[in-house]
């Protein structure tokens, strides 16, 4: 018997789910960054799901993937960046803490 | 050979990039005409562009495995983003001299953020939709926190950083429940494959909407997706403020207008209703917050954010198009960009330049700005009024467009809520010019200023422009409709 | 009687289905004696390895070596076996436990996990998968982790410091590891570990000398010893990140760093010097095992032949090897392999000739880059600064 | 059977062990267990006949985010300490967003009737993974080199240390 794609997709909307509260929930800049990346996951099992179930003899699925791979390498580096450089001015990287603009 | 020719614009924008960036890395003296490369190249490519602008037929035709797409929709892009380029970069010179060490990075930067504004509106497939929406987004980020030893520019910068990151991260959601539902990523095969398509599949497209929404909302900061934006505005160095306020909003309404209507036009009546009421709420909400605002560039954020909403009301007022139509919705858009273009940066580059002397961004220190400089002062107030859209300003012109358009679709409550935002958006902008005309001004702080060459050309020209669209709107109009004909058809 | 372990596996086969298993559970059964037979010959090989290490290093450095423990020493590694296994277990007090009794397991699994894919003889490959490099590379980000894991975890500034120092040099030489890794894959079209052997005519030791040059280099610190044993620098850091193990666990770590290093010489055996190929090593698999372990074993002691024999490099000058040397000449080295593989593709050259031109072209890559190296490395001044007394004794002027 | 069994264990590794990341009070912990749900990922795609994309998943997830993550956390030690509440004020909204969210869409994705087709994967994706990624897709693929080239620079930009 093989695994119905509703399945891998709950897994997907969940983890999705998951990360959205991971985003919603954290003080901690680090924090957040790690719910997005949970959020990307699911989007790759996602697509990954569809590659295989609805059109497994292309790879657009495989390739859209690959560069959801490389955007978030890409991006992960610069938040970290982004992270480390708040963390010099200010010594925090709790986000509410980070208040300057405010009026 | 067509499609390199229809790439030289953004090739050149890439290469000028590359060049500034390989230039400054060799050799350890500073170089002052980095920047003047930099302009180069911008001004070369928007010169291509308008040249290739008679040249390329308008067929909607997709090249490259249906990633690119070429007609003169795009080219209207490539134009803005070439402009945006020239006239940041002439911005930034004085700015970026007094604050940064690393200028070669910074003008590469600006290219490839233009670069992906110009790459974002060819765009035909989610793949590339993606790759150079995040392109846009990560230079953003880097321009944003670019300062810093500036607390605030990495404040700034990571909360953009976060928003977008989520952001963009919905958007992806969606964009695999489209494949999912198309098996296909190209907008042209996603609109065929969707018409047909059994009700059981519509319910996906429902969520995937609303989340490609989250996404495209971000970039043209509608409401609710917008907190970003007077956060990044206030802390960016301010010549990026004004990147962010015009440049990667015209990229985000390039890719919206584009997905919309050649990926989703059979969901038409669903992202019309969806559409209207983020506008209805950017128009409103950006308004009301924007009347108390003390800092110049937090109200123009706000400012931005009711503009991004009259924007929006020329999407949903499209309804096809028909010929002799003056108020069509998607060339009021468009008009609508460029009036905006050049109000907006105009208005940041006086607001740099007041920067410049007296290092603050406060509302009640341009008090008495007429005695201090009289160019400044009357220009602004010509910006001022064209955010507005007082007749004789391009900004009327761009207004009526979107509002005619709005009637003609019988949207009347959209037109309603529009003008009545227009008259509560003449309070504020009243109040800066109230500030610089009528506040008399302090005994120590009378000292005028003096602008160097680059920013007085960028306030000449765009005020020049901001009259010219306003009193002779004719020509410019056609040319926004020229460019039309492909996402029209 | 050519063919040893397939006579071996299709007995057990033939048994089990015999006694009624189905041929899912015999597939499974099998795999898993496959795996647990590579498992402990692997464990069998590094008892040996210590003993041998040890020996040579006595001989190299003009010592005995051990020499108590049976004849030649030859039991000291079941003595200190022993000696470890009976040893308490010290877990430092606000030691993360989960994650600091994971970490040593983890490292070694990371090791043991290469073994999978490798291929032992003609017909003797674990999981012969298609992506076989990358897993190699991929399945080494678990040991990265878990030094990451021990140092964080012991609660010691000083294996924090081992720990956070290693993982910036793995990650770092990583990168021309694995730029050297496309070039066999590059010349074979595959990343199939066993067609990469078998497209080995010659050994691309010979094609592409300059990768192999440099996958040995980043790999000997990605084992981390000597010359590149920072991690572990005792003047500087006590024992890195495994300062606070003791007994068995301790022994792990020290079991997957000497497994490390025979894996690398398994992977050069494999990349650059044709895996079991050998004489008569297709009709008899028997031989392309023991080519396979001869050749890897014959790389280890190279190994360590030059650990012994060098110091220890700086910081400085380990970084600077690494990103002005090894990454520039990596990309230059794959993309000009690409380039003449292509070009050469056009015409159809004798065998001999193809292998002679690629050589040549790696050698004149390697002059360049190490004569553009030693140009540059004239043209820095160097800041000489005044000798300092290490004390001054009180009262002197120190001028 | 036995396919079940795998990916009922790996869903409920991912899911847990995510369940894990944005509970748990010690940041570094969630770290490591990010990794695990990485892990569990990879052994879906493996499961979807994807090794390519497992492989990859364990090597840029788990090799080279998940250890940024993990430095950039003990580069800004303080917060990784215990005591302080890692969770904010609105996180019980929060939590009601998330669950009403997943339940839109779980429901929503569950009960769609896809549209499977019974092809079965191509012998060497690879093959025609490189083909596809320097053929059709060869904007994107170029375009996401001067993307990683743009990250590279602007991460070193700001996080190079003051002058």
């Amino acid at each position: 018997m093989t695994i119905p794609i509703n399945w891998y997709l709950l897994v997907a909307a969940g983890l999705f789910s998951i990360g959205l509260y991971g985003v919603l929930s954290r003080r901690n800049a680090i924090g957040i960054l790690m719910g997005i990346e949970l959020m990307l996951n699911a989007v790759n099992i996602n697509l990954i799901a569809f590659w295989r179930y609805l059109d497994p003899v292309r790879m657009t699925g495989q390739v859209f993937a690959i560069f959801v791979f490389t955007v978030a390498a890409a991006e992960v580096a610069v938040g970290l960046a982004l992270v480390i450089a708040i963390y010099r001015n200010r010594d925090t990287i709790v986000i509410e803490e980070i208040d300057l603009l405010k009026e | 050979m067509q499609i390199i020719i229809f790439f030289l614009p953004q090739l050149v924008l890439l290469l000028s990039m590359v060049l500034v960036f390989g230039i400054d890395l060799v050799g350890s003296n500073e170089k002052k005409w980095l920047p003047y490369l930099a302009l180069a190249g911008s001004v070369i490519s928007l010169a291509i562009s308008l040249y290739l602008f008679g040249w390329v037929e308008v067929t909607e035709q997709t090249v490259l495995g249906g990633m690119i797409a070429i007609d003169s929709f795009a080219l209207f892009f490539q134009i803005f983003a070439a402009l945006v380029a020239g006239i940041i970069i002439l911005l930034s010179m004085e700015y970026m001299d007094e604050r940064s060490s690393s200028k070669g990075e910074y003008y590469s930067f600006i290219l490839l953020a233009s670069f992906s504004i110009s790459l974002l509106s060819v765009s035909a497939d989610l793949i590339m939709i993606f790759i150079a929406f995040e392109l846009l987004s990560i230079s953003s980020y880097i321009l944003t926190g670019f300062l810093r030893n500036d607390g605030k520019g990495s404040e700034a910068a990571i909360k953009y950083f976060l928003y977008g990151s989520i952001a963009s991260a919905m958007m992806l959601y969606g964009m695999s429940l489209l494949y999912g539902t198309t098996a296909s990523t190209n907008l042209g095969q996603i609109a065929q494959n969707l018409s047909g398509i059994d009700s059981s599949l519509r319910w996906v497209v429902y969520p995937a909407l609303v989340l490609l929404m989250v996404g495209f909302g971000y970039k043209t900061v509608a409401v609710p997706f917008h907190q970003w934006s007077p956060d990044a505005y206030e802390g960016a160095p301010t010549p990026v403020t004004a990147f962010l306020a015009v440049g990667s909003i015209g990229g985000g309404f390039a890719i919206l207008i584009r997905v919309m209507l050649t990926g989703l036009p059979d969901f038409q009546v669903d992202w019309v209703a969806l559409i209207s009421a983020l506008s209805i709420l950017s128009m409103t909400l950006g308004n009301l917050v924007a009347i108390s605002q003390k800092n110049i560039k937090r109200m123009l954020a706000y400012s931005g954010i009711a503009q991004a909403g009259y924007i929006l009301i020329g999407l949903v007022s499209w309804g096809g198009w028909q010929a002799g139509n003056v108020f069509d919705g998607l060339s009021g858009i468009l008009i609508y960009l460029l009036v905006y273009l050049v109000a907006n940066l105009g208005a940041f580059a006086v607001v740099i330049a007041v920067e410049n002397k007296i290092g603050s961004n406060q509302i009640s220190d341009y008090a008495g700005l007429i005695k201090r400089s009289p160019l400044l002062a009357g220009t602004m107030v010509v910006f001022l009024l064209s955010l507005i859209g007082i007749p004789g300003t391009g900004g009327f012109v761009g207004k009526l467009m979107v509002f005619g358009a709005a009637m003609n679709m019988e949207y009347y409550f959209l037109a309603v809520i529009a003008i009545i935002n227009s008259v509560i958006a003449g309070f504020y902008y009243l109040n800066v010019i109230r500030y610089m005309f009528f506040q008399p001004l302090d005994e120590p702080a009378r000292e005028k200023i003096q602008l160097t060459r680059s920013l007085s050309s960028v306030i000449v020209l765009t005020c020049a422009f901001t009259l010219l669209m306003g009193i002779f709107a004719q020509p410019f109009i056609q040319f926004v409709q020229a460019s039309l004909g492909i996402v029209a058809n | 009687m050519a063919d040893l372990i397939n006579l071996i596996e299709n007995w057990i086969k033939n048994l089990l289905l015999g006694w009624g298993a189905s041929a899912g559970l015999t597939g499974f059964i099998l795999q898993a004696l496959g795996s647990v037979l590579v498992v402990m010959v692997c464990f069998a090989i590094v008892i040996v390895l210590i003993w041998v290490e040890r020996k040579l290093a006595g001989r190299l450095q003009d010592r005995f070596g051990p020499n108590r423990a049976g004849p030649y020493g030859i039991f000291q590694s079941f003595a200190d076996m022993i000696k470890i296994f009976t040893k308490e277990y010290v877990t430092p007090a606000g030691a993360e436990k989960g994650l600091y009794n994971i970490a040593p397991v983890l490292a070694m699994a990371s090791v043991l996990a290469i073994w999978a894919v490798f291929p032992f003889a003609v017909n003797v490959i674990g999981a012969d998968i298609h992506v076989g490099v990358l897993y190699i590379v991929a399945v080494g980000a678990f040991g990265i982790l878990a030094i990451l894991m021990a140092g964080w975890s012991s609660n010691n500034k000083y294996a924090l410091l081992g720990a956070s120092r290693s993982v910036a040099m793995l990650i770092s030489y990583e990168i021309p590891m694995v730029i050297a890794l496309l070039v066999p894959v590059l010349l074979s079209h595959s990343m199939k570990l066993s067609v990469i052997v078998e497209a080995q005519e010659p050994w691309f030791i010979f094609v592409a000398p300059l990768a192999a040059l440099i996958f040995s280099i980043s790999s000997m610190a990605e084992i981390g010893k000597a010359p590149f044993d920072l991690l572990e620098a005792e003047s500087e850091l006590v024992a890195g990140y495994h300062t606070e193990y003791s007994g068995m666990k301790f022994g792990m770590f020290y079991v997957a760093e000497f497994l490390h290093q025979f894996t690398v010489g398994a992977l050069i055996t494999i990349f650059f010097l044709g895996g079991w190929t050998g004489p008569m090593a297709v009709r008899w698999p028997i031989l392309g095992v023991i080519y396979f372990y001869g050749k890897s074993l014959f790389i280890y002691l190279v190994i360590s032949w030059i650990r012994l024999s060098l110091p220890r490099i700086r910081i400085d000058e380990m970084l600077d090897l690494n990103w002005r040397f090894l990454i520039p000449v990596s990309f230059v080295n794959l993309v000009a392999v690409a380039i003449a593989d292509r070009v050469m593709m056009e015409f159809t050259l004798a065998r001999w000739i193809y292998v002679l031109v690629m050589f040549g072209m790696n050698m004149f890559i390697l002059w360049a880059a190490l004569a553009i190296a030693e140009k540059n490395d004239q043209a820095v001044e160097r800041e000489e600064f005044p000798p300092r007394p290490v004390a001054v004794p009180p009262g002197v002027d120190s001028k | 059977m036995v396919p079940i069994i795998i990916f009922g264990l790996s869903a409920l590794i991912t899911l847990g062990a995510a369940l894990a990341v944005v509970t748990n009070k010690n940041i570094l912990h969630s770290a490591f267990y990010l990794v695990l749900a990485f892990a569990g990922v990879a052994s879906l795609y493996v499961l979807l006949e994807a090794p390519f994309i497992a492989v990859v998943q364990v090597l840029i997830y788990i090799g080279a985010i998940a250890i940024l993550i993990v430095f950039a956390i003990m580069l800004t030690r303080r917060i990784g300490s215990d005591d302080l509440i890692q969770r904010n004020a609105q996180w019980i909204w929060a939590a009601m967003g998330a669950a009403g969210l997943f339940l839109v869409l779980g429901w929503i994705v569950y009960s769609v009737n896809w549209p499977v087709v019974t092809q079965i994967v191509p012998e060497d994706t690879i093959t025609i993974l490189g083909q596809e990624l320097l053929s059709t897709y060869v904007i994107p693929f170029e375009v996401a080199s001067v993307l990683l080239l743009a990250a590279l620079v602007g991460s070193i930009i700001i996080g190079r240390e003051r002058e």
